[in-house]
């Protein structure tokens, strides 16, 4: 056991971390562009991701024969903390370089390597993930977004939803079910979609915490050639989930980040907000508060070094994702609350610290559901870690 | 003993629920959200045909001076609606002018609030965000008969259209309440966005505000009781309206969860939901019992009354959070867009649990009256 | 709503706390006799509910016509609370009084009806009740006891568990298997046991808490009467959800009054035990968690009031048990952790204050379990009171 | 980075593990709680000729010379086992000594610790029950070259089998480290029956009770901060023990769900069962992380290294309780008997929860680092 980090890894973090001051921009300082304008906000992290491509930073668990940089699981973990810690703006591409691209790698044909993954790298392209519908969420096979043959290609009818980066996505891997008669994890597959064709409608969807972070994607006679299936016809269930192993073993480790800056903020705020005529930081209860929220982050980290070591050594991702997302997903609404209770009525503000608290407040809540509600990682602690019999 | 609604009162309750759902839909909710106040005439109107305005105002003062138990029985529909404006803050103010006012006092306002002509709301918090009248610093000083006041108070509800602020101010040792109206030289009045867009928070500026001194209430000398007595009958009012709401979130997320089909068959059919659904109900059914009984409690003059408003807000504070924060995670990711309107009662059940002093607040309250 | 005591409800307040006055033996206030001797303990409660029964508080929910007071629900109620507030010796005929005697009134014959009712009231004969067995807990009707037709009678095989007051039990109310074809909720009987009979053993069950207040009792070869079926043969489950009714009609308005005084003890201690060297009670944590618990009870009480009103008035008993017991029980989980922490390892103490603090947090871990889990009175105020689909 | 024990490190657990299933079955520990002292010296040879019980003495002082971590391997499975006696007790008074004895007094005492030949505790808390070291109240009066001490100790774990009692005692504003031979003039040991018999409490009685000055640990003037670190050296180990704890009953809880049927299913099919066992999961790994990276950072003396023990002991003594309460709802009423091992357990989670400090405590310490 060594928790520090090898001379290689210091090596790694050094480099990154110098990139990344020379080449994060200025003006981001404040979280973002200054400009009010979609189109040029867009523009701005294509340029980002570009500058981060040029750099030699894009792809960086890629294998290298695929232009990445082929780096170990846990100098992924670093690049992700330093970009949280140099507050970089928002990758983009996140998509495409985490999970379309690694899928691609593993079950695309040459020819959908060589023309998709370059591009992915370079930001050039957007990916989103088409997966969820209205009425599969939890029971992602009970999708019923249909593509019926044509010729060659398909036709594809129907609708996906909770799909980030829809709004700016050139393209999506989109599940889709082609055998209606078949058993339910069976007859889908996955398309490589292209959200410039005709019959696609992009509605984003607005939260209670007031932005839109995911959209709904029409799709109404959108037709797709059969270039564009990954994997086989059929076998998209393969597929997908190949897809979902790599977006659960991002363990979470910029977000960690992130949490680090708010409870520093919110120990910073406890000490001009007012608790019976003191700084609140000298209330005994608000002090179990912040104790609480900092050790509970603390172990979010250790966990994380843990299974980070784990997935290293074993090399196939097990349930350490469900783990790490019920985790984090849980501590982020408890300390969020312990913020409000700090706060009182401060926190509720729109104009209070930016209303970083009221936001922060309100987007948590999503936290227990988005990719795998709490329930779901729960079943998949108790049935694949613990080797209980299956709830349903 | 008989816990429960008798006939006249569940009249009155189910009435209620008809005229909202007719007055007060979710569609009327988030169009006044969006306004600058909050506040709507015709539906202010129409709360004061039925009489809601001067329900617990005494008969004298052209109320109907019907009792708490009646109120809350209102209060507990208008929470189910989530009805937007000045309602808590009127009756707040009522309240206060009720026990601190002397009899002109009483008739120059609280009639015009029975009839629905005034909305009034009182200015107590300041930058301490404290509900404890000893924090109150902002100083009516005393020249000439009068009283000038210069300084703000914060997280006053509604004052974008309460007719008259009631500023809670310090004078010496005892308070000041002095009721300032809309409009008044010096009274300058900012929004202050916040969470819950149904009940909106301004900051009041008084730049050297004036005020008669016959004008001011508590003239008894008791100002400090007098608010304090009307802080328990707001709160009671509140834990009532926040019943409402867990039972509009309880019902609608049963309702969802028999419904909405996930693995071939009603999420309401996974024991982790049904469980949640089953707690939910445990709180709101706890917090029902808990509100009326501090409704009924303060309207008998029960000595155990500020034990049991304590009692009843600390435990809603708590229950509704938790019961919309279940809400929205049954629910799933629909429960959590702007579309669906569990996300007015989610934002109403964190600006309830701050007002008037959060479960924390409360239970030390309550510690006070219990183990000192 | 009316909150207050009608001034019949008071007169008979007023009365029976009179009584209690006169007749509660005054060596009992330290909670026991005083003696070590069982047998003469179990007479000491016989001989208590028999001064009862003398008095005329035997039996005062019963019919008058079967010896009983004919109270309401309400007077029922105060009946609990005022033993409780008396401090009252245990009333060892409680089986017979609120489960067996109900049932034999719903359900018995005449001869039954002569037979065991009047000596339920008197005390004489003790009752147990014989439902849950090793591998029919949660899941009662899978229970396994088995009655073989015997002539007119049976011959009963088998093994019950968690069995109050067996040790000192003259019947039982036996619920057996009698039909082992039938599917598992039709072939059941239910028998009146006769505890002295020849082939019934009873072994008294340690608790984590160390004392023994439930049993095993094993029934081998035992003989018993047609005679002593109540309700019909292969009708049983009938005959239990009727005796399990009037169980869970109980709304816990005795074991209240326990809790405050255990609640007021909490607060008295609070202030003789340290915290940062001033009284505990003036601890800001000690008082939150002493306030929080204070609050949680009196809810209780409301909640109880509010259950007793409706049950009255509708007559039928519905979920309002399960939402008590779901209510209390895990309270006073909540209640004895907070009594920990405040007291440290003080309240860990086998000789502070008696040990009440140790033994009460261990025996309340039982709570949960005893008499329905939370989890399944979770299910039945799901699927009864708020109509959601079964689970299972 | 290698957050993971190394070879050597889980061939000395796996070791660990074995030897302890062998000496040290529940059958032997029901047997030892039913004793006066809870030790065995049968059961302290077998750990000494492990080399456990000088695993972390210096090698110049006889022991083995390795570190918490490897420690902390041992003492999961100490935990897991529920081992009963002085080896947490002797560790601490090892630990002190080694911090703040003289190289005399090392030689004197952590030899025959290492030995096996020598056992020892510390005597800390008073009646205030706090673990702060200003909280020591119990006087060491100087006199003609030596101390006397008058008063008592309570709470003092295993003192009744201790060969030595490390007094912690007022010097004025110093404090002073006075090692008790068992059987001194003055001194007597009275047990305090408590809740986990498996580590016996006593009340230790100093009738004036005389020590020599030369014979004080501490001499340095270092006595607080010595007592600082042996109380994180001994309560990071206490946290990996407790960690070994929450994986029995985790293990024995799921192994449990898989095979009681109720319903004609395995209760670990209901979703209310296997997301209380998910919880447990998630707990018993989180307090793991925790322990060792406190185990960790003590043996590379990290600057966090105070942080990460208060860390992991405020989330062990929630999680152990956690885990230990949901280890008995799981079970039903077989895990509530005495006949059933998880009271062992259950009743040992309360005993850690409060030994060297409960969480609140320990959330006190995190915020004076963290907020002040």
């Amino acid at each position: 056991m060594d928790l520090n980090l090898t001379p290689s890894e210091q090596k790694f973090r050094d480099e990154f971390r110098a990139w990344l001051k020379e080449n994060v921009p200025e003006e981001w300082a404040g979280g973002g562009t200054g400009s009010e304008d979609r189109a040029e906000y867009i523009e701005y992290l294509r340029a980002w991701q570009r500058r981060l491509y040029d750099g030699g930073w894009a792809g960086i668990s890629w294998p290298k024969e695929f232009g990445g940089r082929g780096a170990t699981l846990l100098e992924q973990a670093i690049f992700q903390e330093e970009l949280a810690r140099a507050n970089a703006p928002q990758l983009v591409g996140t998509i495409g370089l985490s999970l379309v691209g690694p899928t691609i790698i593993a079950l695309g044909t040459a020819e959908q390597k060589a023309r998709y993954l370059p591009k992915i790298l370079s930001g050039e392209e957007i990916w989103c993930q088409g997966f969820s519908e209205p009425n599969a969420g939890s029971d992602l096979a009970a999708l019923g977004t249909k593509a019926t043959r044509d010729g060659e290609g398909f036709v594809v009818n129907g609708q996906k939803i909770w799909t980030s980066f829809a709004q700016m996505a050139d393209w999506c891997l989109l599940l889709v079910r082609t055998d209606s008669g078949a058993p339910k994890h069976k007859g889908l597959t996955c398309l490589l979609a292209d959200m410039h064709a005709e019959g696609v409608g992009v509605r984003p969807l607005r939260q209670m915490s007031g932005d839109s972070g995911f959209n709904e994607v029409f799709f109404s006679n959108v037709r797709i050639g059969a270039s564009q299936v990954l994997g086989e016809v059929d076998k998209g269930w393969t597929t997908a989930i190949t897809a979902l192993m790599n977006e659960r073993a991002n363990l979470g480790t910029g977000i960690q980040v992130v949490f680090k800056r708010q409870l520093e903020a919110l120990v910073a705020r406890s000490k001009t907000v007012e608790r019976n005529g003191r700084p609140a930081s000298e209330d005994p209860l608000v002090r179990q508060k912040l104790a609480q929220a900092y050790l509970e982050l603390e172990i979010l980290r250790l966990n994380t070094n843990r299974a980070l070591t784990s997935l290293s050594k074993s090399g196939v991702p097990g349930a350490e994702g469900s783990i790490q997302k019920l985790y984090w997903s849980e501590m982020n609404q408890r300390t969020q609350q312990y913020a409000q209770e700090i706060l009182g009525p401060y926190g509720q503000l729109k104009e209070f610290d930016r209303g970083v608290w009221e936001y922060a407040y309100l987007r948590t809540r999503g936290n227990t559901i988005e990719a795998g509600t709490s329930e779901i990682q729960r079943n998949i602690i108790a049935e694949r870690v613990l080797g209980l019999p299956k709830s349903y | 003993m008989d816990f429960d609604l008798s006939k006249p009162q569940k009249l009155l309750k189910e009435s209620a629920r008809a005229l909202l759902a007719r007055e007060c839909g979710a569609g009327r909710v988030r169009e006044l959200m969006e306004t600058e106040t909050a506040h709507d005439d015709s539906l202010w109107r129409a709360l004061a045909e039925q009489g809601w305005t001067g329900l617990v105002v005494p008969e004298g003062a052209g109320g109907l001076g019907l009792g708490l138990v009646e109120m809350a029985a209102v209060a507990e529909e208008m929470g189910r609606a989530c009805l937007p404006g000045a309602f808590l803050s009127t009756l707040f103010a009522a309240a206060l002018i009720e026990r601190a006012g002397s009899e002109a006092q009483r008739a120059k306002y609280l009639e015009p609030i029975a009839a629905g002509e005034l909305k009034a709301t009182v200015a107590l918090l300041e930058e301490s965000a404290s509900w404890d009248a000893d924090a109150v610093k902002l100083e009516a000083a005393r020249d000439g008969g009068g009283f000038t006041v210069r300084g703000r108070k914060l997280f006053v509800p509604d004052a974008g259209v309460a007719d008259v602020i009631v500023c809670v101010a310090r004078d010496g040792d005892a308070l000041a309440l002095l009721p300032i109206g809309r409009g008044a030289e010096g009274l300058r009045v900012n929004p202050m966005p916040s969470m819950d867009a149904t009940r909106k928070l301004y900051e009041v500026v008084f730049d050297g505000v004036r005020a008669a001194e016959g004008d001011a209430l508590g003239a008894d000398g008791d100002a400090g009781g007098a608010l304090q007595r009307a802080l328990e009958v707001a709160t009671a009012v509140l834990c009532a309206e926040m019943v409402g709401g867990m039972q509009w979130v309880l019902d609608t997320s049963v309702e969802y969860a028999k419904t909405r089909q996930q693995f071939g068959r009603p999420i309401g059919s996974f024991q982790a939901v049904q469980h949640m659904c089953a707690d939910m109900l445990l709180m709101t059914e706890s917090a029902r019992s808990a509100a009326y009984y501090a409704a009924w409690a303060l309207t008998e003059n029960d000595p155990a009354a500020r034990l049991a408003v304590s009692t009843a807000k600390a435990y809603c504070s708590d229950a509704y959070r938790e019961v919309a924060n279940r809400g929205v995670q049954v629910h799933g990711g629909i429960g959590f867009t702007w579309e669906h309107d569990l996300q007015l009662y989610y934002k109403r059940s964190k600006s309830s649990e701050t007002l008037f002093g959060d479960a924390t607040y409360h239970r030390e309250r309550i510690a006070r009256l219990v183990v000192d």
